[in-house]
C-alpha cells in the first residue's frame, strides 16, 4: 500500500513538474508560432560547418550500417525530413502560394525553386529518360553540399548525394507525386561530383497523369 | 453573433491532426462535425486537380453547414464547417493558419501527419478565428 | 585585442569562408538530432553521441580555422576565449557569443549564445525538457575538440538553455590542463 | 619552383609525399618516412634549444627552412602541429602563402572529406588534383 501511494505520488510530481516546464517552454512555442518565416531570419552560415557537420552524419551513418545501400537510406531518410520543410517553406515563400500535383510542375518546381533556396543557383539539367517514360534526371554538376568529399574506390557505388535524393524524395511525395528518388555519381570532365538525382514516379502518378491529360 | 465552426487539420492519410469548435460549444456536435468533414475529403480529393490554389473555397453542403476547405502545397487539409458564407474571410483565416502550421512543422521535433499538441497552437488558432470569423 | 579579434573574425568571414544557405544547415542539423533520439531513444545518450559528433568536428574545424585566418597560437586562455567567441563562431555559424563569467583563476569562463542558429525554429518536447536534452550539445564537443588540438584539455558544457526554459544559453568551459608538447609523440 | 611537397602529422607521421617535377629524386616510401621522422624530431629539438624565452608570446616555432647549395627546403608548422615541407630552388625565398594555402586544401579536401581518417595518409584524388594546380599557378 504503502509503496503504492508512494509510486502515485511520485507520478503526480512527475506530472507537476512537466507542467511547469510547460509553462516555461509555452513561452517559447508562442515565440516560434510569432516569429516571420516569410523571409530567412538569417542568410548564410559557412560552407565549412555544413561540410563538418555532414562529414560527421556520413561517419555516424556509417557506423550503424551494414552496406553502402543501408547507408545511402539513412542518408536519404535525413535528408526527407530536411526536404518536408524546405519544401513547405519555400512554397509560402513564393509570390502566389500554390500547389505543384503535376509531375512536370513539380519537377521543374524542385529544379528551379527548391535548388535555389537549397543551393543558391538552379540545378545544371532536368531531362526526361529516353528510355523509361516514369523517369526524370535533375544533374547537378558541383553539388556545394557534397564538394569536399572523396569516395574511396573500394565504396564506388556509394553516392553522398543520397541525401539530396531524400530532399527531393519529400518534395515529391509532397506534391502527390510520389518517386523511388536515387542518386548517382557520373563524373564528367573536370566535375568529379557531378551528380544525377533519378525519380522513378509511381504507376498511379503516371495514370493519373494519362488520365488528367486526356480530360483537358 | 451566434455563429457556431468547426475548424479541423487533416492529414495525407486522412487522419486528424488537429480539430476545434469555435464559437458556441455543442457537446453532441462533434462526431457529427467530423463525419461532415470526412465525408467531404473525397470532394476535396476530385476539386483540388482542378486547380493550383490553396484555397478551394466551399467544396460541400450538409443541412445548414457549409464546408470550406484550404490544401496546403504538401496536401495537408484545413477543413472548417461553417453557416454563413465568408469567402475572404474565410481565407484569411485558412491562410493564416496555414502559416501557424508551417510553423509547426519547421521544429524538428514536429513529425509531419501527427497530432498537433501545442497549446500555443490552439491559442492562436482561436485568436484568429476571433479576428476573421465572429 | 578584443577589436583585433572581431577583425580577424570578420575579414575571414568576409573573404576567406564559401557560404550556404543557413536554414539548410539549420534543418540538416535538427534532423541529424531527430535521427539520433529514434536510434538511441534515450535523451542523455543522444547528448553524449552529440558531444561525441562535436568533438569529431572540433579537432578539426580548428584547422579550418587557422588556415583560414592569420591566427598565431593563442597565447593564454583569456585570448583563447576571445578567438572562439569573434572568430570561430563567426567564421562558421555567422554569430558571436559573449564571453563572460570568468572564474577568479581565470581557468572558467562562460560563452553566452544570444543567437544560436541551430535553434531557430526549435522547440522541445516536454519530455526532452525533463529529461536534459541538450539540442545543442555538439557545439560543447566541437569547442572541447579544437582546445584539445591547441593542447587544452578542457571540460565544456551547457548550464542553461532557452529551450529548456532557461533564459539564457550558457555554454561553460573549464580549463582542466595543458597537455604536454614539445617532445614528439614517437620517433619511430 | 616548387619541387616536392611533404606533410607531416602531430606525431611525426608522413601523411603525403608527392613530386612535381623531374628534378628531385623519388625518395622510396621507407627514406621518405625516415625523412619525415628525422625532420619532425630535428624540428622540435631546434625550438627546444632556442635562446628565445619558452613564453608562449615569444616561443620559437622550430625550422622554418634549411639551405643547401641547390635546394631550399621551407617548413610551415600550423598552430595544431601538422607540418608542411616543400622543397624548392634557391630563389624561393619565401613559401609560407603557398604553403597556407596547401593548408587549406588539406582542411577542405582531407578534414573535411568524411572518408579520411585523422593522422592517416591522404589518398585523395581531389586533394591531388588542387594540390597540382596550387604549384602550376605558384
Amino acid at each position: 500500500m504503502a509503496s503504492q501511494s508512494q509510486a502515485q505520488a511520485q507520478a503526480q510530481m512527475h506530472a507537476q513538474s512537466l507542467m511547469k516546464l510547460d509553462n516555461k517552454t509555452s513561452k517559447r512555442s508562442n515565440m516560434l508560432l510569432e516569429q516571420n518565416v516569410s523571409r530567412p531570419r538569417r542568410d548564410r552560415v559557412g560552407l565549412g560547418a555544413f561540410a563538418f557537420l555532414f562529414a560527421e552524419i556520413i561517419r555516424y551513418s556509417q557506423n550503424r550500417v551494414l552496406g553502402i545501400q543501408d547507408l545511402e537510406a539513412k542518408l536519404n531518410e535525413i535528408g526527407q525530413r530536411v526536404g518536408v520543410r524546405m519544401f513547405e517553406l519555400s512554397m509560402w515563400r513564393e509570390k502566389t502560394v500554390h500547389r505543384e500535383m503535376r509531375v512536370l510542375q513539380t519537377l521543374v518546381f524542385i529544379n528551379t525553386v527548391v535548388w535555389r533556396a537549397l543551393f543558391d543557383k538552379q540545378a545544371d539539367s532536368l531531362e526526361r529518360s529516353t528510355e523509361n517514360d516514369d523517369e526524370y534526371m535533375i544533374t547537378d554538376n558541383e553539388p556545394a553540399v557534397l564538394k569536399y568529399i572523396s569516395v574511396p574506390k573500394e565504396m564506388s557505388s556509394f553516392s553522398p548525394g543520397a541525401f539530396i535524393s531524400g530532399i527531393v524524395e519529400a518534395i515529391a511525395r509532397c506534391c502527390q507525386c510520389p518517386a523511388r528518388v536515387t542518386s548517382h555519381v557520373v563524373p564528367a570532365d573536370g566535375l568529379p561530383l557531378r551528380t544525377v538525382i533519378l525519380l522513378k514516379f509511381d504507376k498511379e502518378v503516371m495514370d493519373r497523369e494519362k488520365r488528367l491529360e486526356a480530360g483537358k | 453573433m451566434s455563429s457556431t465552426y468547426y475548424f479541423a487539420i487533416v492529414g495525407t492519410n486522412d487522419s486528424p491532426l488537429y480539430e476545434t469548435e469555435l464559437g458556441v460549444q455543442r457537446d453532441e456536435s462533434k462526431y457529427l462535425n467530423q463525419f461532415i468533414v470526412h465525408a467531404a475529403l473525397d470532394l476535396v480529393d476530385d476539386a483540388q486537380f482542378m486547380s493550383t490554389a490553396c484555397y478551394l473555397k466551399t467544396v460541400d453542403r450538409y443541412n445548414d453547414w457549409n464546408v470550406s476547405a484550404y490544401v496546403t502545397p504538401s496536401n495537408i487539409r484545413l477543413m472548417l464547417l461553417h453557416e454563413a458564407k465568408a469567402d475572404d474571410a474565410i481565407r484569411l483565416f485558412f491562410t493564416d493558419c496555414h502559416e501557424l502550421y508551417l510553423k509547426t512543422l519547421l521544429n524538428p521535433f514536429y513529425e509531419p501527419n501527427t497530432p498537433i499538441q501545442s497549446q500555443a497552437f490552439d491559442v492562436k488558432v482561436n485568436t484568429l478565428a476571433k479576428k476573421y470569423l465572429f | 585585442m578584443e577589436k583585433q579579434y572581431k577583425a580577424i573574425g570578420e575579414e575571414a568571414w568576409k573573404n576567406n569562408a564559401e557560404k550556404i544557405n543557413a536554414e539548410l544547415f539549420i534543418f540538416t542539423y535538427g534532423s541529424l538530432v531527430v535521427q539520433l533520439v529514434k536510434d538511441y531513444e534515450n535523451y542523455s545518450a543522444v547528448n553524449k553521441q552529440l558531444d561525441k559528433m562535436g568533438y569529431n568536428i572540433g579537432v578539426r574545424m580548428v584547422d579550418d580555422m587557422m588556415a583560414r585566418t592569420s591566427l598565431e597560437r593563442c597565447t593564454g586562455f583569456s585570448a583563447t576565449a576571445e578567438v572562439i567567441a569573434k572568430v570561430g563562431f563567426k567564421l562558421f555559424l555567422n554569430v558571436i557569443p559573449t564571453v563572460a563569467n570568468w572564474s577568479a583563476d581565470a581557468k572558467e569562463f562562460s560563452l553566452i549564445l544570444d543567437d544560436n542558429p541551430l535553434n531557430d525554429f526549435c522547440e522541445l518536447p516536454p519530455k526532452a525538457v525533463a529529461d536534459g536534452l541538450r539540442y545543442s550539445n555538439v557545439l560543447c564537443g566541437v569547442i572541447r575538440g579544437a582546445l584539445e588540438m591547441m593542447q587544452m584539455q578542457t571540460e565544456v558544457e551547457y548550464v542553461r538553455d532557452v529551450l529548456c526554459g532557461d533564459d539564457v544559453s550558457e555554454i561553460r568551459v573549464k580549463l582542466l590542463r595543458m597537455l604536454d608538447e614539445e617532445v614528439p609523440a614517437s620517433d619511430d | 619552383m616548387i619541387h616536392a611537397l611533404f606533410i607531416i602529422n602531430r606525431s611525426g607521421g608522413l601523411i603525403y609525399s608527392k613530386n612535381f617535377t623531374q628534378q628531385v629524386a623519388q625518395l622510396s616510401s621507407n627514406e621518405a618516412l625516415i625523412f619525415a621522422g628525422t625532420f619532425h624530431g630535428i624540428h622540435a629539438l631546434a625550438s627546444r634549444i632556442s635562446p628565445a624565452p619558452k613564453r608562449d608570446s615569444v616561443k620559437d616555432t622550430g625550422i622554418q627552412s634549411i639551405d643547401t647549395k641547390n635546394f631550399r627546403i621551407h617548413c610551415y608548422q600550423t598552430p595544431t602541429g601538422i607540418k608542411f615541407i616543400a622543397v624548392t630552388d634557391l630563389l624561393q625565398t619565401k613559401l609560407s602563402g603557398a604553403l597556407n594555402k596547401a593548408y587549406t586544401l588539406y582542411c577542405d579536401y582531407a578534414l573535411k572529406n568524411p572518408f579520411y581518417n585523422l593522422e592517416m595518409p591522404i589518398r585523395s584524388e581531389m586533394f591531388d588534383t588542387k594540390l597540382h594546380q596550387l604549384v602550376q599557378s605558384h
